[in-house]
């Protein structure tokens, strides 16, 4: 867990608002999520989870409104270090598909300034060792999603964005991810999910936030801290 | 987080892409061997005639070709989806524009070889005798188009028409780049002389689109 | 005089028809977008 | 002295076109439009009264007090779009946007206008349509780098990252110009323009002329911008009322 007080929320966001155009995708949102907690974004197709994820990994400005990660704003002067503590997977796995698993975590891995122990950690622990060395372009849904999910996880992030991080998955990979996914959760990342089809991935789930038209409809966020869950 | 080591890793990354991929290096040699054959073919018999017009027309066949590239320099990221991983660095994204355009200069300059080439068989222009000048003033050059056409091809990566607006965005924007280096070319190949003012012109011209390239690229990679 | 009048007339006819029709441009889209919020403004009130 | 006014000019006008698009309300239009129109009549006798007939190229020599005062709004233009850009950029405050677009569309009518004047003045007194010179060729460049700007600015319409590009190339493009202005001197350094219309150089009454055009011009410049920023105001509050009112 990162030194740095447990307090301070890991997400807050204040009156954020999205507009692409007339198409306004976020509507005066407003919610804080603690550390080490797990938030699912449910919410039917284009109800705004994509461009909810992709603002908190300060990879979109919003039109308006306020977004603070672990105390600090998100796109000010800080921005640059906070991003060194998020990881984000988007519906696309973001690697390139001429290289090889192995470079694109290579290359992902430089950005980051990690070393390549923890990339053969996240190989094994993601089991992926052995499309290593085939090209991404290669590569089945599945694998690629979670050759995206060792990129997102390179830099030991405190603050890990998955969008739709199931889909396209088997039920052993789905389950296996899930586990994966609690370890991190003990470990003190916060999670935060979007799935358009909340599948129950067990006892993961702590808090749903649930959107649709870009609203926040509900958020029960039941303070499941690591410490609490049965 | 030192920003070299990312500038240095996008770099080397976009150079083995263009190594395993090749495409973007096979378009722009085809273009530029095939229009070097027309300007042999259609240019007046007499060197001396043609001579005074080669650096110009070369400058210019560089531009046009550069444009091939550098559309295609976001191409492999807006296809992975890879923009976000390049934007989520952990440092200062100008960064990034300088590993990008560091590897659009490499492609330019390796570009800007193949040209010398041809021009040297097809319009039997001696480079020998303008010797290293020639070679500073297509280096400044290409780094001139580089750092002005790399962000330029940020910018339009995900804009509609892209392929007809880089060429409207980026040519009135090298201008400069056009007008010295033909004319320094020329000077080093025993045309009339110029002002060395002119150097330090095009090094300033590269100074301030490196820097504006840098400081402007944390907004471009911004969605 | 020399034909240069016909030059002269044309050079300020041209300037002055420019940004008079541009003048008229920008004020007839300022009607037209205030009229359209207005009949935005009922519809608001009456949807 | 009359540079001072025309400095005077420019400034005034480019600090009220600033507050006005950062404010709510729109005052000050119907003063700035008689103030532009008192100075448009002021300027318009003296070309006629004030001007003495050059002896060389006679009356035709009068397009010199239309063609020069269009210059400084045109630069002036994508000057403010260049600072409205940056300010965009920092505070992501839609009203920059609105006056990056305002100056940058009224900019390109006046440097049309010297495009459109330039050649009518050549013809008579140098025989041809185009002259390739140093300042008609720059601002050539400048139409290109404006178009360049608003075909950006209409192919990428409506999403955030439209406000983003067109204001990072407002500034890239206002960067690039004094670059232009060397090149061409350099590619086309023999200029046919007069050598240069140094108002000192013009006798008293010329350069007084060429003084209140410029005056008018700019605010001329300044109306017009403000009356766009009004349009643009009136677009984006049209835009973000069509959202609020239930939508499906």
């Amino acid at each position: 867990m990162r030194p740095g007080a447990l307090s301070v929320p890991a997400v807050e966001i204040r009156g954020v608002e999205k507009r692409y155009g007339a198409l306004l995708a976020l509507r005066d949102l407003s919610f804080e999520l603690d550390q080490a907690s797990f938030t699912l974004a449910a919410g039917p197709n284009g109800a705004g989870k994509s461009t909810l994820l992709r603002i908190l990994a300060t990879l979109t400005r919003p039109t308006r409104g306020e977004v603070r990660l672990f105390g600090k704003n998100a796109f000010g002067r800080e921005a640059a270090e906070l991003r060194g503590r998020i990881g984000y997977l988007g519906a696309e796995p973001g690697l390139y598909g001429e290289l090889t698993v192995l470079e694109n975590l290579l290359f992902a891995a430089e950005l980051r300034g990690v070393g390549r122990e923890r990339i053969e950690w996240l190989l094994s622990e993601l089991r992926i060792e052995s499309v290593a060395e085939q090209r991404v372009r290669t590569l089945s849904l599945g694998y690629r999603k979670r050759a995206g999910l060792a990129r997102a996880l390179l830099g030991a992030p405190d603050l890990l964005l998955l969008d739709e991080p199931w889909t396209g998955l088997d039920a052993e990979a789905a389950s296996g991810l899930t586990r994966f996914l609690s370890r991190r959760l003990e470990a003190g990342t916060t999670l935060v999910l979007a799935s358009h089809a909340p599948r129950d991935p067990g006892d993961l789930f702590g808090g749903v936030l649930s959107l649709d038209a870009g609203r926040l409809q509900s958020l029960d966020a039941s303070r499941a801290t690591p410490a609490e869950r049965p | 987080m030192s920003g070299a080591r990312v500038a240095w890793a996008v770099l080397r990354k976009d150079l083995l892409l263009d190594l395993r991929s090749r495409d973007r290096a096979g378009h722009m040699g085809v273009f530029a061997f095939l229009v070097v054959a027309l300007l042999s073919i259609t240019l007046p018999e007499s060197p001396e005639a043609a001579g005074a017009w080669v650096p110009a027309l070369l400058w210019i066949l560089l531009l046009l070709t550069s444009i091939l590239g550098l559309a295609r320099s976001f191409a492999a990221e807006s296809e992975a989806g890879a923009v976000a991983t390049l934007a989520g660095v952990a440092c200062d994204r100008g960064w990034v524009f300088l590993g990008k355009a560091g590897a659009n200069l490499i492609a330019l300059l390796a570009l800007q070889l193949w040209v010398a080439v041809l021009a040297a068989v097809f319009l039997d222009v001696r480079w020998e005798a303008a010797g290293w000048r020639a070679a500073a003033v297509g280096a400044l050059g290409a780094l001139g188009l580089a750092s002005v056409g790399t962000l330029l091809a940020a910018l339009s990566v995900s804009v509609r028409a892209r392929e007809f607006l880089l060429p409207v965005l980026l040519f009135p924007l090298v201008l400069p780049v056009l007008v010295i280096c033909a004319r320094l070319t020329a000077e080093s190949l025993g045309g009339d002389p110029t002002p060395g003012l002119w150097w330090g012109v095009l090094g300033l011209y590269d100074w301030v689109f490196v820097l504006i390239g840098y400081f402007v690229f944390d907004h471009v990679l911004e969605d | 005089m020399t034909g240069g009048e016909v030059y002269l007339a044309a050079a300020y006819a041209i300037v002055g028809l420019v940004l008079l029709g541009y003048a008229i441009f920008v004020e007839r889209r300022i009607r037209a977008l205030r009229r359209s919020r207005e009949s935005s403004r009922e519809g608001g009130r009456a949807g | 002295m009359v540079s001072l006014f025309v400095g005077g000019a420019v400034l005034a006008v480019s600090g009220w076109l600033v507050w006005l698009s950062r404010g709510r309300e729109h005052r000050g239009h119907s003063v700035a439009g008689l103030l532009a129109l008192a100075a448009l009549l002021l300027w318009a006798w003296m070309v006629a009264f004030h001007a003495p007939v050059e002896r060389a190229q006679g009356l035709v020599q009068k397009i010199f007090y239309v063609h020069v005062p269009c210059v400084i709004p045109a630069y002036l233009g994508f000057g403010l779009t260049a600072l409205a850009g940056i300010g965009f950029l920092r505070s992501r405050n839609e009203s920059w946007d609105r006056l990056a677009a305002a100056s940058a569309e009224v900019g390109v009518v006046f440097c049309s206008l010297i495009l459109a004047t330039g050649p009518i003045w050549a013809k008579p007194v140098w025989g041809h349509w185009w002259v390739w010179d140093l300042r008609l060729t720059s601002t050539l460049v400048l139409w290109f780098i404006y178009l360049a700007y608003l075909l950006l600015r209409g192919f990428a319409f409506g999403s955030d990252t439209a406000r983003t590009f067109t204001a990072v190339y407002g500034i890239v493009g206002t960067a690039a110009i004094p670059f232009v202005y060397f090149a061409v001197d350099l590619a086309r350094g023999d200029t046919l323009h007069p050598s240069n219309p140094a108002r000192e150089g013009l006798p008293a009454a010329m350069s007084e002329t060429l003084g209140a055009g410029m005056v008018a011009f700019v605010l001329v410049f300044g109306f017009l911008t403000a009356r766009r920023l009004a349009a643009a105001r009136l677009e984006s509050d049209l835009l973000e009322a069509s959202e609020r009112s239930p939508v499906g």
